[in-house]
């Protein structure tokens, strides 16, 4: 570590320790990488992919350690000095480490996809150099230990997804860029009002439990709600919430295991990530039902929900239906976090890992159609199951998780949802969530339907990888999608066994709710 | 005042009356031409005059004799002066005024 | 003229000299940079005006500076009359004269002389062609020509051309 | 030098200065190029007149040099405008 | 050991003369050795200002009144950093720049090593009349670099530069001549204080001819006018001198006038006027930037817009000595660094790209992301910094900037600069976008050398970190 | 009234002529008379100004040398310029034609 | 009486001023803006600032004439390019074009409006003005016998505040930089054009030029001795230098062009040169351009002798660099 990284002691020397290198590390990872990337000539494939590789299971590495750590007590914290009394913090506290997991692990399977899914198309050095630092920011959104090092990590999501998505090139592509430009730079600067503002009242916004604004006094309520609002606002564009949503079927041009990313970890989940965040951690969630900001976050997601899936029900383009399921699926956490008590906290947070499994997922395969078969429209899928068993397969576990059948993964999420909103006093919430599950099943099911049930009537618009030796299609892309659906199922059957996302949820809502024992 | 001084403020008075008649044919005077006239030779005469007039104040031979020098400077100045104006006015056609025929016009055109 | 100028350099030498004690008001301090200020005006003087040998003769100069003192008071009291009288009365014209002065500096000296003398203006000049306006054209203006343009051959120990 | 003619050096450099202010007329009256020019050159010798004159009505012999300096440059501008600035038809060549 | 204080004003005059001696064209080496002695003797000089504080040089041994001060403190030591570090790299940029594009080469080194020299000297001085000069020096360089590619377009464009910056110096001439009326003397040190709010009416007005001259000169709406075609039509590495440091030494020493000579005479009024005109450049700057079809007019009104941050401060900094203040005057000074680095980068970016394309339509950049990976990736970082995203040194004058607006409570500046961060990311995508577009057909990418993308880089990477350093800047801006 | 603020005042009117003028007028020429002019007021202010009592100050009397040079110098560049953009401007005519 | 001259002087200034930034003809412009330079000369006289003066008359009357005079022959004429600060729509030359669009119409008037309102408050500021606390010409006086020369104005120009000085000088040569990068930046155009009738009309002011210049370099040099204790110094010796070169250039006696040789680009660069290694040199003994007593004078006199020539040169070459590098 260089001069001025790490923390100076009084006498200026500077000292670093190996808890407070391992978040550095984590960052490292896939930022150095992703930097070398870069500078390769776009011919060198094994070496660039040795790279991606080497980071994704390394950051895997260090985040073992760290979840080992974690569990025995140690705390990794590292703090270095922008300003007088403006600080970066990276801290691998529980949520951290659960959206840190979440995001390596997903990286990795991603990568692999990508591999696969970009094989012989141009400008790989640029993609892969980006979608590295894309990670990284994940990775420091995730790990931000205050409010400003998450703003930091934030915009920098923002920067770094924008050349994804317009990584075709096409004019729709860069259309699409524009409007997620628009968006999210625009919910970025309603953030920073937000984020500045509160460092004014506060002179820090370190995440602590029971939420730091809670030390102002009843004077500040007014101006508190206000930045409340700007804060949400300014995290609901990524996270989709409605009205602010437009960007996200727009940017549905990009390439598959971006869109996968996008919804699945990053972008998306950067949003939601960050209401849990503030709602926990800022606000603190009691302090946040006092000012009665908790309600109307639980209207708005509700909203979100049923409004997205409706939409969804109406898409005949494979992704944009995802797409619109997505906006639908991640507010489940934002309902979640706005229910007060620890039951829906667990249902809000366990869904930040379960939707992105399953609806990785859903795009690996989403992706896998339109890459081996050219289908890109759902009218296109009839009989799509017997001509690539093994993708359909992933996508229909994907689908009925999504719906929330027992025992995958969304089950559990709506679960304690469910038990969450009776718990707050919420009853119309469980209203939401039935009409949210039969719209889900109204606009997978068919899908489903159409892949397994009904024969072929036309050919493949485009069949680009034919089947060779029984497989159907590239090894690189199916690969992914069968972890992820495994994983699907597993985390739903195992959710009640340790370490697994419940198990880590339940450690995240105990802070929250400290007389709460699950 | 000396005698000396009366000769000083005689020459200096009747320079005066040089450039006021020089100033005179300059606005009154009809053409380029004759008002170079009125230039050259009254103003000249008039800086003459008050370099002599001014002569006897001078403390010392020096100071007098650069009195003269900046008059000589001044005419060849003027002369000069005088003949690349009267000829670049004659080259661009201007024909000098005449009693009978008052006006501008070019000389090549008349 | 090959020989080397001395004269030339000498009278030269003296005048700007002369020149200097009369700028600087005779200090004597002053002859540091006097004598390289001389010199540097000496060997421009030569470069500009390369010497051809024959001086000004002294009388010439004096008979010529005579001379022109008096015609330039006779012209200056001759404008100075036609501006204030209260009538204007001018006769003005041109006229060309053909000089007899061999071509050199004499001619441009004449032609300037001129303009300072009574009723007479230079407008051109070209080769021998010396084109005149004159203020009056009733006097005998190519007589006082003749006359400027000996006193300045003179001066200049030229001969004019018959 | 006594105080009467230094009274009488700085009446004649007002009579001088109000002179010049007279021929500033020509100056807008023209109507030729040349004509405005005239005046100009006037300035040159009456201006060092009025210089030698403020010289010896106690404005210092610094003043001469100033003087000196007008009369050696009074030249340039004349020079300046016949050979560069009044030439847009030099074609009209004559015989 | 040199003495960095008068070194850093003869050095580049040295090696300006030097250069013009050796010929047109000549000297590019000598600028960049000179350079970089200049860069380690900024270095010097800002250690000692953070050792040692405030420093004052008597030039001549006189010392005010009589003779004329220099002085340093921790303003102008970042400053000359800056100035310096800017140039370097601009030099290596610019020998590699007018190795393949001979046009307006000629005299670019001496009339740079003036224009450093002038702008080392104004950083320097502490003497309103030493100013004036420095100031002239500084304009007729800038034209004089502006102007030597002798294209129509650029001399028009100098000439109304030009013309603008002596009326600004005009101005401020008179204003020193108000002051010295009414005091006697020209020495900052000695006018402080006996300026007060008492000040003569005199005063008042050479205060106010003396910040519209400066204004004039940097370029604030309304008086922006003359920058865009001046800083688009020249040469790229003259834009990226101009843009990145000309228009920062005139705003330094409004800065220096407002804090140092004129504080008692400020008024809530003037500072909000100012502020005024800054929201409105920023605006109005960036609205242009938006509507501009060529990559260097684009590139130029972003300079228009990005001082406007710079004014943002005066009504911040009404409060003097408050919490506010002090940070409004740190962003104010974060802005100019951060700008100046990343204005540099973009223009040598923009010059890049021309000298490959042969163009600059914005609208037929089409794979520069691909042709031109590093010059693109340039353009963007330089943009993060525009836009004030973080972790850019633009972020952490904004924040600044917005955290004191929130403390005086003053909303609107807030939503001027949200406002312009947002056009500023529409300006800089409207850019980056065009670039990710497949290669025109039959376009030629000439291959550029490798000193004319790196400098750039660099350039703009420092820009980037800046904000990760700002600390140890901010600490070297209050140590004088 | 001291000569000196006579001229000092007489500097304030021809700073504004100039500013006016270099505002106003649009030609070239024009404008560099009008810089001259605006200069040669502040000149006369900061001498004027500087010997209100009537006794000569040496310290303005340098500073306007200077600025002198300065102007000549200013002038000359703008010169120039003026007169390349002219003779574009008469290429351009040319090419037209 | 005094007041009577101070009151005409002024008024003549103010009226030719005036009238040459407002009268239509350019060429009226330029004469009376000559006539203006040379009342600043008598105003300067007035002012008992010979040195400026000095200045005035040489640069002033005889450079800036020339200048002008010779660029008037270029700009003259009807162009079709705008160039204004504010009015960009009206026409260059002869500036007799249409009636202006309201808004250059509303733009005039408030740019008037402003420069009355800036004169007025001028003035009031001036006349309401208190005398200054401090008194810098007695602090000159008593550093007098300290700097090496007997003039007060020098001993402010090259001593007190020689590093004004300095960069004034680099400003100089700033601006021919400048120029010669302008006028020397175009293709090689077609060699000066004298016309036939001109070249005839030479002979005259070339025996002028032949005779002034040598002396104009007396004059000159002592200009340059006359700076140590009374009115003159490097500038004017100078412009008078230079004014010498521009009359040899008119006369067709010395060529104009935009290439400086080495040679040449040596001398113009020679002042600063000597300028910056004396300052720098005296720096081993105490700061910059701080002469040790004993050799301030012969140090002054040093820089001043190698100004005179960087000067003269400069001066003459933003005249020669211009003049015969321009195409008619």
């Amino acid at each position: 570590m260089g001069e001025g990284l790490g923390v100076r002691d009084g006498r200026g020397v500077v000292s670093v320790t190996v808890n407070e290198t391992l978040p550095l590390l984590v960052l490292a990872s896939s930022l150095i990488p992703g930097l070398v990337i870069f500078s390769l000539p776009e011919e060198r494939h094994g070496l660039r992919r040795a790279f991606n590789l080497t980071g994704a299971v390394l950051k895997l590495l260090f985040i073992a350690i760290m979840l080992w750590g974690v569990l025995h007590g140690e705390s990794y914290v590292f703090r270095y000095s922008v300003l007088p009394g403006l600080e970066l913090v990276f801290k691998a506290d529980a949520l951290a480490l659960l959206f840190v997991t979440l995001s390596a692990v997903l990286w990795f399977f991603t990568t692999l996809y990508a591999i696969g899914y970009l094989e012989g198309s141009p400008h790989r050095s640029r993609f892969f150099g980006f979608f590295s630092l894309c990670v990284t920011a994940t990775v420091g959104v995730a790990m931000a230990g205050n409010l400003f090092t998450f703003f930091v990590f934030y915009e920098l999501l923002t920067l770094s997804t924008y050349p994804l998505v317009v990584h075709r090139g096409t004019p729709a592509a860069l259309r699409a860029g524009g409007v997620y430009l628009a968006y999210t730079l625009t919910g970025g600067a309603v953030l920073l009002a937000g984020v500045v503002w509160l460092y004014g009242l506060l002179g820090q916004v370190e995440f602590t439990q029971g939420g730091v604004a809670s030390t102002l006094g009843p004077e500040y309520a007014g101006q508190l709600r206000m930045i409340f609002f700007l804060l949400i606002a300014g995290l609901g564009v990524k996270a989709a919430l409605v009205p602010l949503h437009g960007w996200l079927p727009q940017a549905m041009v990009a390439p598959a295991p971006v869109s996968a990313l996008l919804h699945a970890v990053a972008v998306v989940k950067a949003g939601a990530f960050g209401i849990v965040r503030v709602v926990y951690e800022v606000y603190g969630v009691e302090f946040a039902q006092s000012l009665s900001l908790l309600v109307p976050l639980a209207v708005v997601a509700s909203l979100t929900i049923v409004w997205g899936s409706l939409r969804a029900l109406f898409q005949d383009d494979l992704k944009r239906r995802l797409a619109y399921s997505t906006i639908s699926q991640v507010s489940y956490i934002a309902l979640g976090v706005a229910l007060f008590g620890p039951v829906g906290t667990l249902g809000g947070i366990v869904h930040l890992v379960h939707q992105g499994i399953m609806k990785i997922t859903l795009f690996f395969c989403a992706g896998n159609y339109a890459e081996t078969l050219g289908i890109h429209k759902v009218s296109d899928m009839d009989g799509v199951g017997w001509r690539m068993p093994w993708t359909t397969a992933a996508f229909t576990i994907g689908a009925l998780g999504m719906i929330g059948v027992p025992p995958l993964a969304g089950f559990i999420s709506k679960w304690y949802l469910g038990l969450g909103a009776l718990e707050a006093g919420m009853p119309w919430v469980l209203a939401v969530l039935a009409v949210s599950t039969l719209l889900n099943a109204a606009y997978f099911l068919p899908i489903l339907h159409r892949a397994w049930f009904r024969p072929q009537t036309a050919p493949w618009p485009a069949e680009n990888i034919p089947m060779k030796n029984g497989r159907e299609t590239a090894w690189l892309l199916l690969l992914p999608p069968l972890v992820t659906a495994a994983a699907t199922l597993l985390v739903g059957l195992f959710a009640a066994s340790p370490l697994s996302p419940l198990d880590w949820a339940k450690l995240v809502a105990a802070r929250e709710y400290l007389n709460w024992a699950p | 005042m000396s005698g000396l001084d009366w000769l000083s403020a005689i020459f200096l008075l009747v320079g005066a009356a040089f450039f006021l008649a020089g100033t005179v044919g300059l606005l009154r005077f009809p053409d380029v031409y004759t008002r170079l006239h009125a230039l050259a030779k009254a103003d000249n005469l008039g800086l003459g005059c008050i370099v002599i007039g001014l002569l006897f104040q001078a403390d010392s031979l020096a100071a007098a004799l650069k009195l003269v020098l900046v008059w000589l400077l001044a005419l060849a100045a003027s002369a000069t002066v005088s003949f690349l104006v009267a000829h670049r006015a004659w080259r661009r056609g201007i024909a000098p005024w005449r009693a009978d025929e008052p006006g501008i016009r070019r000389h090549d055109e008349s | 003229m090959p020989r080397f100028p001395l004269r030339a350099l000498f009278w030269r030498g003296a005048l700007f000299a002369v020149l200097w004690w009369i700028l600087a008001g005779g200090r004597a301090d002053s002859w540091g940079v006097g004598l390289v200020s001389v010199a540097l005006a000496l060997a421009a003087s030569l470069a500009l005006l390369p010497p051809r040998g024959n001086l000004p003769s002294w009388r010439g100069l004096a008979e010529y500076l005579a001379f022109f003192l008096a015609q330039s008071v006779r012209g200056g009291v001759q404008v100075a009359g036609m501006a204030l009288r209260p009538r204007l009365d001018l006769h003005p014209g041109v006229l060309e004269i053909m000089l007899r002065l061999p071509d050199g500096a004499g001619r441009v000296v004449l032609a300037n002389t001129l303009n300072l003398l009574p009723g007479t203006l230079s407008v051109g000049l070209e080769g021998a062609r010396l084109r005149l306006h004159v203020l009056d054209t009733r006097r005998p203006v190519a007589e006082e020509v003749r006359v400027a343009e000996r006193h300045v051959a003179r001066m200049f120990g030229l001969r004019l051309a018959a | 030098m006594t105080m009467d003619l230094s009274a009488l050096n700085q009446l004649l450099a007002v009579f001088l200065l109000a002179n010049l202010v007279l021929a500033l007329w020509r100056v807008t009256r023209g109507p030729t190029p040349a004509d405005r020019l005239l005046a100009a050159l006037l300035f040159g010798t009456t201006g060092v007149a009025l210089l030698l004159l403020l010289a010896h009505a106690g404005g210092g012999m610094a003043l001469v040099d100033v003087a000196l300096v007008f009369a050696l440059l009074a030249a340039i501008t004349g020079t300046a405008f016949s050979l560069r600035a009044w030439r847009r038809e030099e074609d009209d060549e004559r015989p | 050991m040199l003495d960095p204080l008068p070194w850093l004003i003869l050095l580049p005059l040295f090696w300006a003369t030097l250069a013009f001696v050796r010929g047109p064209g000549r000297g590019g080496r000598l600028a960049v050795a000179g350079l970089l002695l200049q860069l380690a003797l900024a270095g010097g000089l800002a250690r000692q200002v953070a050792g040692e504080g405030e420093r004052v040089y008597a030039v001549g041994g006189w010392g005010a009144p009589l003779g004329i001060d220099l002085a340093v403190d921790g303003l102008s030591a970042v400053m000359l950093l800056l100035a310096q570090a800017v140039a370097l790299p601009l030099a290596v940029y610019a020998r590699a720049y007018y190795a393949a594009h001979e046009e307006g080469a000629r005299y670019f080194w001496p009339l740079a090593g003036a224009l450093l020299a002038a702008m080392n000297a104004l950083f320097l001085a502490a003497d309103v009349f030493n100013l004036y000069v420095t100031l002239e020096l500084l304009g007729l360089a800038a034209v004089g670099l502006v102007a030597a590619s002798g294209g129509a377009g650029p001399v028009t464009a100098a000439l109304r530069y030009l013309m603008a910056t002596l009326l600004g110096s005009g101005a401020y001439l008179l204003g020193v001549a108000l002051l010295y009326g009414a005091y006697g003397s020209v020495s900052l040190s000695i006018l402080a204080p006996l300026l007060g709010a008492d000040a003569p009416l005199a005063v008042f007005l050479a205060a106010a001819l003396m910040l519209l001259g400066l204004m004039l000169k940097t370029a604030l709406f309304p008086f922006h006018f003359w920058l865009p075609p001046a800083h688009g039509g020249a040469p790229a590495p003259v834009s990226a001198l101009l843009s990145a440091l000309v228009v920062k030494a005139s705003f330094y020493l409004i800065l220096r006038l407002w804090l140092d000579l004129f504080a008692p005479l400020a008024t809530v009024a003037a500072a909000q006027l100012l502020g005024l005109l800054g929201a409105a450049a920023i605006l109005w700057g960036s609205l242009m930037a938006l509507a501009q079809t060529r990559l260097k007019m684009l590139v130029a009104y972003s300079t228009v817009a990005q001082i406007g941050y710079l004014f943002l401060l005066f009504p911040l900094a009404t409060d003097t000595g408050s919490v506010a203040s002090a940070s409004a005057i740190q962003g104010g000074v974060m802005q100019a660094l951060s700008h100046g680095l990343a204005k540099a980068a973009m223009f040598a970016a923009a010059g890049t790209v021309i000298l490959s394309l042969g163009r600059d339509d914005i609208a037929r950049l089409g794979g520069v992301s691909s042709r031109l990976p590093l010059t693109l990736f340039t353009f963007a970082l330089a943009g993060v910094t525009l836009m004030g995203l973080p972790p850019s040194g633009g972020f952490t004058a904004k924040w600044l900037l917005m955290s004191s607006a929130m403390h005086s409570g003053q909303w609107g500046w807030v939503v001027v600069m949200i406002l312009g961060g947002l056009l500023a990311a529409a300006y800089v995508f409207k850019v980056l976008r065009q670039a990710f577009l497949p290669v025109e057909a039959g376009t030629q990418f000439k291959p550029v050398p490798r000193l004319l993308e790196w400098p750039a880089f660099l350039l703009a990477l420092a820009s980037l970190l800046l904000g990760l350093r700002a600390g140890e800047v901010l600490g070297l801006l209050g140590a004088g | 009234m001291s000569a000196g603020l006579l001229y000092a005042l007489a500097g304030a009117a021809l700073f504004a002529f100039g500013v006016a003028g270099l505002i106003l007028r649009s030609h070239p020429l024009r404008k560099i008379l009008a810089f001259n002019v605006m200069g040669s007021g502040a000149f006369l202010v900061l001498v004027g100004l500087g010997q209100r009592d009537g006794t000569a100050d040496p310290v303005p009397q340098a500073m306007v040398l200077t600025g002198i040079v300065v102007s000549i110098a200013a002038t000359a560049l703008a010169l120039a310029l003026a007169r390349r953009q002219r003779e574009h401007g008469n290429d351009k005519e040319e090419r037209d034609a | 009486m005094n007041l009577a001259f101070d009151l005409l002087l002024i008024a003549a200034l103010l009226w030719s001023a005036g009238r040459a930034l407002t009268t239509p003809d350019l060429f009226r412009a330029v004469v009376l803006f000559i006539v203006f330079g040379l009342l600043m000369a008598l105003a300067w006289a007035r002012l008992d600032a010979p040195d400026i003066a000095l200045a005035e008359a040489a640069i002033g009357a005889g450079l800036t004439g020339a200048l002008l005079l010779d660029a008037l022959g270029h700009l003259r004429g009807p162009v079709r390019r705008k160039s204004g600060l504010i009015a960009p729509s009206t026409v260059m030359s002869s500036e007799g074009a249409g009636p202006p669009a309201f808004p250059t119409y509303f733009l005039n008037g408030l740019a008037i409006v402003l420069a009355v309102a800036l004169g007025l408050a001028l003035a009031g500021a001036l006349l309401l003005l208190p005398e200054p606390a401090i008194s810098l010409p007695r602090e000159v006086a008593a550093a007098m016998d300290a700097s090496g020369v007997a003039h007060p104005v020098t001993a402010v120009l090259l001593n007190f505040r020689g590093y004004d000085t300095l960069l004034e000088v680099a400003v100089l040569w700033l601006a021919l930089l400048g120029v010669l990068a302008v006028a020397g930046g175009r293709a090689p155009g077609r060699a000066p054009v004298t016309p036939r009738s001109a070249r005839a009309s030479l002979k005259v002011p070339r025996l002028l030029a032949r005779v002034l210049a040598p002396l104009a370099l007396l004059v000159a040099g002592y200009l340059l001795w006359a700076g140590a204790h009374q009115p003159g110094g490097a500038f004017q010796a100078g412009a008078v230098l230079a004014a010498a070169a521009v009359l040899l250039n008119l006369a067709g006696l010395l060529p104009g062009g935009a290439t400086p040789r080495w040679v040449l680009r040596a001398g113009l660069g020679f002042g600063l040169l000597v300028f910056l290694a004396v300052a720098a040199a005296v720096m081993g003994q105490g700061v910059l351009l701080q002469y040790p007593p004993a050799w301030a004078g012969a140090l002054i006199m040093l820089i001043e002798t190698g100004l005179t020539l960087s000067i003269g040169l400069t001066l003459a070459g933003l005249f020669l660099a211009l003049s015969g590098a321009s195409r008619q």
